[in-house]
């Protein structure tokens, strides 16, 4: 059993024994820091895991491959690589923090559960080589997520965590579909029937079948990710998810689809992304620009975070399709990067809700004249999503930034519009939140030590991977490097390439 | 297709039979009083009852005559009695002509498609179960065969019968608070 | 020589026809139950011609069966007539539509 | 080099303290405390001078790299600190007028709530303006460029209960951010052509730039230094930084971060050498701002707005001196600007201090007897501004003049002009404010304004003294050059010296000093006693050509309605439409389905007709085949 096995085990065994532990209403708290005690032994087994890791190699560690189904050759095959690493110890501090935030509930059997299993199903995802495995976690992550918004979500919390499921569904069934075909062709063609992610990359297939094929996978990595057309659900979902859930949602599950798109986009079609790396950069410069203009009209803070946030995953996009080191390691540096100061602030709106029970921004004003420390933390996130130096979220947007004006300067040179925009929106929604005479006189508490415990540890990150990135940047970069090289290497698509029998198996259908 | 002898008195017989059907289902479709209606229906099963014996189905035509005519027919008469609905219809489609209209076309297809059907010759090859229809009298036959063949077929319709009476009996059982016939029959919709 | 079957099978189907036409345009419930009686003296003239034609006394048989069945049907048919009666006092097939989808 | 961390470390230092105990030092500590870390950094800042100035003129560039910040790819960048001569002076210069703003706030912000708050703000800025000033590479720069973005959004809003001064604050550092733009593109193309982005190696290989990608970075990294250096196209968030309390004013919108952009230009200099084309288009939109921004500052009524064009105009004059190749010329200025311009805006803080915080001069007036000291060193500022000898302005502004006529006679032509200009509008300021009737009567409720607190006059008397005599610094007599020899080895060969003939070497410094003193009579003769001039004051200049309004109207109003557009109309309808559109569909198709149940059993009669016929036709149809 490696540490990527226990990883997913603790959090799904808790998820088994926590509704078990029918403890009498009073010490409900039992539960809460049973929950807190998995999610703090999650993370400290993934800090051990990234110090274990050796830099210098982009293959994959921790590998472990038990077979499942052997009928059909699928198996228990997890391994991490660089990326997957870096957002294993994403996920874990996220879920430490949502642990804490759960609140003001009265049986939390249900909220520690579903948490718990959203933790094991994240982790699987980011782990899993066997692309079916990967699937399984893939729908896994929903089901959790959708019972937390319905259930302790705020306002039409119902219709939003069905527009939710029901989208993410949709777009994970092309997935199905997609993997599948892969999969007997691969057969067809190799006589040997695999799920696993190594061997699947050698698949030699035609110019029309690989463009559907990357369509496919790219349709449920975008729905989740979300890129522009498919982010509808997005703000409605912050919107009406229970602060601990919408920390996860945006923190963890938005990066499972742009990890999605590098690991099986880039790897399993390296030449059709080439191919169609316009469509992915266009779309990922209009997410960034239509985010920010859609976020700056706004009134509601949630879905103006959740629109930025569509912004700032425009950014992930861009770096992952320049096929530059320097781009795809910013953009996963970035995935951590919004992850922290995603769920900072998301915490933060948390706090004004609590306080306010509205985040409508005609109604809250002037409140730094009555929480000066709250306003500080506050400025201090916003500060690093617009992406000032020294704090996180630089690093990652120069980076992605760079990488993309290497190889495709012109997207690179519009994308840099995105960080005007985004200076824009943030200081304004900055401004008329805090600035200016307040425009109720009730109280507005500043920020409670329990509270201010809460995000020290995001503050504290966003300074120090603004400053110091080496250690996530050192262990990125050989992994990002290969795959680079992996896409660029790849033979140009072909019609002729593929043998004949493939073409007919994709139409005839019959073995 | 005449020029082939054919026995004048069987042919007589043949197409006055025919015509008392015709008369009979024609009567049946416009007749106002269901009374008249089920009167004609027993005019058309004697037709038919005669063409059996034509066609050398004695045994048929009399159980067409005795169950059919008799009982099914009888059975009609008591239901539009007992309810008392023998009350003129207006038969006219002035209501819905479009879906007489459709019903007049569907009819005629059917009947199109029944008339190529009668006039081709079909022959399936699926040899012939039953027997041989004139080794001997008809009902030694039709009796040989319906309790040896088909002896199960045979035993369900006594299920069948029986468990029809039962429904019959449930379903026409007297239930309290019964809505009485209205004054008049409501004008067509 | 006895007729040629065909005729006797134009005349079922036209007898066949004249049941189907008054099921379909007849508003009482009764008078299209005998047009389905028309329609089921239909089907037996075509058993009855083919069973000749075949020389095969299964088309009899068939024919016997069918008797059977219409009999019980038309007895469950008009019990459910009487209790639809019993409720809506009417026979006029379009008002009985408490089904609609 | 460790002295070079420390010149860094202190204002750092200063900042974590008060961040932490700010709050319990409270009123006058924080205040001292702020203060004394920007002095020891002065300290140090000279120490480093005096290191720098034993050493021979080549070796005079240290190096101090304390740790690796990013890599990824073949993107290397370090935390590597560089001093140099032009680091040095930027340090001097930066750290001391500093340290005398920092001493003078204590008094100006007496009895502010937030007074600690004040200083924190302080003392990051000086030290992320340390950094951007020692950045041995271009993001290293990037993070101080930016970090006094953030402070000075954050001291320009400090009075956030006002609204005009929250969104001045945003409204800075927005434009600022437009100029931030081309900084990254610049760097992203510097990276691309000479794969790094240190000074030390892109510096030395700039000539191999092939000369079209020389002159983008040139014209980008422009950009960068307009958004920050307020330049013509975005200088009009200066004007609104004025919301912000005077120290500030002082030190960030005269005297240090208005001048970063010079610096950047200065330190890019190699690579402004090989872009012909942009040092033209560069020094002219400097003359045009400094002729544009002088003639807007006649007429204003606002006694921080006219200071502030004031500033907007010497900064044109100091990218003439970019443009024009004069570098040595442009920092002399930038020195002495920094000392006679931070003295302005620090004696009319005195005077709106002690006129209980009125800015207009309309409300002014004979305060020259009531407050000597303030006046005194209002004047001698003034005289140096409008560069009547033997003052420091005469000297520097000559420098940058002679130059631009070296290079093109037009550019000298407007500049003199603005010289008059300027001379004109200080000297309106002068004699409006502390000559003619007194008008102060209903503003300070009968009391008589009195002398600002010594601890706010010290400093303007050291100013005062640092404003005259700046001028030795760099007299254009051969022995007495000293910024021309400190300065010369970092420039090298961009740095272009004008020949001219020996009669001009005399004509051209006599010629600014009638400007001057003709600009001064002028200012006399129209302004001794009259405070409102309605014809030499149209509202055209007054609202500063209409520049602001009109990017409101275009970009403020029409980017919140594209916004408010973006999200009530486009996203719900058109995307999260299509979405619905599709479960709609649906609903549809089954709506359709559900008819065909009517109830009517006529109707389903009818259907299976349909199917009989269908049937029956499949059977003739296969079997006829």
């Amino acid at each position: 059993m490696t540490v990527l096995d226990w990883l997913i085990a603790l959090p799904a065994l808790g998820a088994l024994v926590v509704p078990m532990m029918s403890l009498p209403p009073e010490n409900q708290r039992l539960i809460r820091y049973f929950g807190i005690a998995i999610a703090l032994v999650e993370l400290g087994l993934a800090i051990g895991m990234a110090v274990a890791f050796k830099l210098h190699t982009s293959s994959y560690q921790f590998v472990t491959k038990v077979h499942w189904i052997g009928a059909f050759g699928i198996a228990w095959y997890l391994g991490a690589d660089g990326i997957s690493l870096v957002l294993v110890l994403l996920t874990a501090v996220l879920f430490a923090i949502a642990m804490f935030t759960m609140k003001g509930v009265k049986d939390y059997r249900a909220y520690v559960g579903w948490m718990l299993l959203l933790e094991a199903a994240c982790m699987g995802s980011f782990t899993a080589l066997d692309l079916f495995l990967f699937f399984v976690f893939f729908e896994l992550t929903l089901v959790p997520s959708y019972f937390l918004i319905s259930d302790f979500g705020l306002g039409a919390s119902g219709r939003a965590a069905i527009k939710f499921f029901v989208y993410t569904f949709a777009g994970s069934a092309l997935l199905l579909v997609g993997i599948v075909s892969l999969v007997f062709i691969h057969d067809h063609q190799t006589g040997h029937l695999t799920f696993s992610l190594p061997a699947l990359m050698h698949t030699r297939l035609p110019k029309g079948t690989a463009i559907l094929l990357f369509l496919a996978f790219a349709a449920a990595f975008a729905v989740k990710t979300p890129i522009f057309p498919f982010h509808t659900w997005s703000p409605d979902t912050y919107r009406s998810a229970p602060i601990p859930a919408v920390v996860i949602l945006a923190g963890v599950m938005a990066k499972l689809g742009a990890y999605g798109l590098i690991r099986f986009n880039l790897e399993l079609f390296p030449a059709t992304s080439r191919e169609l790396a316009w469509l992915m950069l266009t779309l990922g410069v209009v997410g960034i620009l239509y985010g920010a203009i859609v976020a700056a009209g706004e009134r509601d803070l949630g879905r103006m975070v959740a629109y930025s946030s569509l912004s700032h995953m425009g950014f992930i996009v861009l770096g992952i399709f320049a096929f530059s080191t320097e781009g795809l390691s910013g953009s996963t540096l970035q995935m951590v990067n919004h992850g922290i100061y995603t769920a900072a602030i998301f915490l933060l709106l948390g706090m004004i809700y609590e306080r306010r029970g509205t985040l409508d921004m005609n109604k809250l004003g002037g409140l730094q004249k009555k929480a000066p420390i709250f306003a500080g933390v506050f400025i201090l996130v916003v500060m690093g999503m617009i992406g000032l130096p020294g704090l996180n979220g630089f690093v990652g947007e120069f980076l992605i930034l760079l990488g993309t004006f290497i190889t495709h300067r012109w997207w690179a040179v519009v994308a840099v519009l995105g960080v005007v925009l985004s200076a824009v929106y943030l200081l304004w929604m900055y401004q008329r939140v805090f600035h200016g005479e307040a425009k109720d006189d009730r109280s507005f508490r500043d920020l409670a030590p329990r509270e201010a415990l809460l995000l020290l540890p995001l503050v504290a990150l966003i300074v120090v991977l603004g400053v110091y990135p080496i250690p996530l940047l050192s262990r990125i970069n050989p992994t990002t490097s290969a795959i680079v090289h992996h896409v660029a290497s790849a033979p140009a698509l072909g019609n002729s390439g593929a043998p004949q029998a493939v073409a007919s198996i994709v139409t005839g259908g019959a073995k | 297709m005449i020029a082939t002898v054919i026995s004048v008195p069987q042919l007589i017989v043949f197409i006055v039979s025919v015509v008392i059907i015709a008369i009979g289902g024609v009567g049946l479709l416009s007749a106002r009083y269901p009374v008249h209606a089920a009167l004609f229906l027993v005019m058309t099963l004697f037709g038919v009852a005669v063409l059996f014996i034509e066609e050398g189905a004695e045994f048929l035509a009399a159980v067409q005559v005795v169950v059919y005519a008799g009982a099914v027919v009888v059975l009609f008469l008591f239901v539009i009695m007992l309810l008392g609905v023998d009350r003129e219809e207006i038969t006219s489609f002035a209501g819905d002509t479009v879906r007489v209209a459709l019903a007049g076309v569907g009819v005629a297809l059917i009947l199109a498609e029944l008339f190529i059907v009668a006039t081709g010759a079909w022959v399936t090859g699926a040899h012939a179960v039953a027997g041989k229809l004139s080794a001997g009298s008809n009902i030694g036959v039709l009796a040989r065969s319906v309790f040896t063949t088909y002896l199960l077929p045979f035993e369900l319709t006594a299920a069948l019968l029986v468990i029809a009476v039962v429904g019959a009996v449930i379903l026409s059982r007297r239930m309290s608070g019964v809505a009485q016939p209205r004054a008049h029959e409501s004008r067509e919709v | 020589m006895s007729i040629p079957g065909s005729w006797y099978l134009v005349v079922a189907a036209l007898l066949f026809g004249l049941g189907a036409f008054g099921v379909l345009t007849r508003r009482n419930v009764i008078v299209m139950f005998m047009s389905v009686e028309l329609m089921l003296n239909a089907v037996n003239l075509t058993f009855v011609t083919y069973a000749r034609m075949l020389n095969d006394v299964g088309g009899q048989v068939a024919v016997f069966f069918v008797l059977v069945v219409a009999a019980a049907e038309v007895v469950v048919g008009l019990g459910i007539i009487v209790a639809i009666f019993r409720h809506r006092a009417t026979v006029t097939v379009d008002d009985i539509s408490s089904l609609k989808g | 080099m460790l002295v070079l961390g420390l010149v860094i470390g202190f204002p750092l230092l200063g900042f974590l303290v008060l961040l932490a105990f700010g709050k319990r030092i409270g009123d006058p500590g924080a205040g001292w405390v702020g203060t004394i870390a920007i002095a020891l950094s002065f300290v140090a800042a000279v120490v480093t001078w005096i290191l720098l100035l034993s050493k021979h003129a080549g070796q005079r560039t240290q190096v101090l790299r304390l740790f690796q910040w990013i890599h990824a790819g073949g993107f290397h960048v370090n935390i590597t600190f560089r001093a140099d001569p032009l680091s040095v002076v930027m340090m001097l210069f930066v750290t001391g007028v500093a340290a005398l703003i920092h001493l003078y706030s204590i008094g100006y912000m007496k009895r502010d709530a937030r007074f600690h708050q004040f200083f924190v703000y302080l003392n990051l800025f000086v030290f992320s303006m340390l950094v951007l000033v020692t950045a041995n590479n271009l993001p290293l720069t990037f993070l101080g460029w930016e970090g006094v973005g953030a402070c000075s959004y954050w001291l320009i809003s400090f009075w956030f209960e006002r609204p005009s001064a929250a969104s001045a604050g945003k409204k800075a550092f927005i434009i600022n951010r437009i100029g931030d733009m081309g900084f990254m593109l610049g760097t992203f193309l510097v990276f691309e052509n000479l794969h790094s982005v240190s000074y030390s190696q892109v510096l030395p290989a700039a000539h191999r730039l092939p000369a079209g990608t020389a002159e983008a970075i040139a014209l980008l990294f422009f950009l960068a230094a307009a958004g920050k250096s307020a330049q013509l196209p975005l200088f009009t968030w200066l004007l609104d930084a004025m919301e912000g309390p005077t120290p500030v004013s002082a030190l960030i919108h005269a005297a240090t971060m208005v001048t970063a952009g010079v610096y950047l230009m200065a330190r890019l200099s190699p690579i402004l050498a090989l872009a012909h084309a942009a040092s033209t288009t560069i020094a002219i939109i400097g003359v045009v701002t400094a002729f544009v921004a002088a003639m807007a500052a006649t007429s204003q009524t606002d006694i921080k707005k006219i200071v502030a064009f004031s500033t907007v105009s010497q900064l044109g004059y100091m990218m003439l001196g970019i443009g024009t190749g004069a570098y040595v010329a442009a920092i002399f200025l930038m020195v002495t600007h920094a000392f006679y311009k931070a003295l302005i805006f620090l004696s009319s803080g005195s005077v709106i201090h002690s006129l209980d915080s009125e800015q207009s001069i309309r409300r002014m007036g004979a305060l020259a007897k009531l407050m000597p000291i303030t006046a005194w060193t209002m004047i001698i500022a003034w005289l140096s501004i409008a560069g009547v000898p033997p003052f420091s302005g005469f000297f520097s502004k000559g420098s940058i003049l002679e130059d631009a006529f070296g290079r093109n006679e037009l550019l000298w032509v407007v500049g003199v002009v603005t010289a008059l200009l300027t001379a004109y509008y200080m000297g309106r300021l002068v004699f409006v404010v502390f000559y003619g009737k007194p008008r102060w009567q209903e503003v300070t409720k009968g009391h008589e304004p009195h002398e600002s607190p010594r601890i706010m006059t010290i400093p303007l008397i050291v100013l005062a003294v640092a404003a005259a005599v700046a001028g030795l610094l760099n007299l254009p007599y051969s022995g007495l050059r000293f910024l021309h020899n400190w300065l010369s080895p970092v420039f090298g060969s961009a740095l272009v010296s004008y020949h001219l003939s020996a009669s001009e070497k005399v004509l051209l410094p006599a010629t600014d000093a009638v400007v001057a003193l003709l600009g001064v009579v002028i200012a006399w003769r129209l302004w001794r006693n009259h405070s409102e001039r309605k014809a030499l004051e149209p509202t055209v200049l007054l609202k500063g050509w209409y520049l602001d309004s009109f990017y409101d109207r275009t970009f403020a109003r029409g980017g919140t309605a594209l916004a408010k557009f973006g999200d009530r109309v486009v996203d719900p309808t058109i995307i999260d439409g299509a979405v619905g559109g599709v479960a709609w569909l649906f609903r549809w198709v089954g709506g359709l389905g559900r008819k065909v149940q009517s109830g009517l059993v006529r109707s389903y009669l009818l259907i299976m007709v349909g199917g009989i016929v269908v049937m029956l036709a499949y059977v003739l149809v296969s079997a006829a085949r």
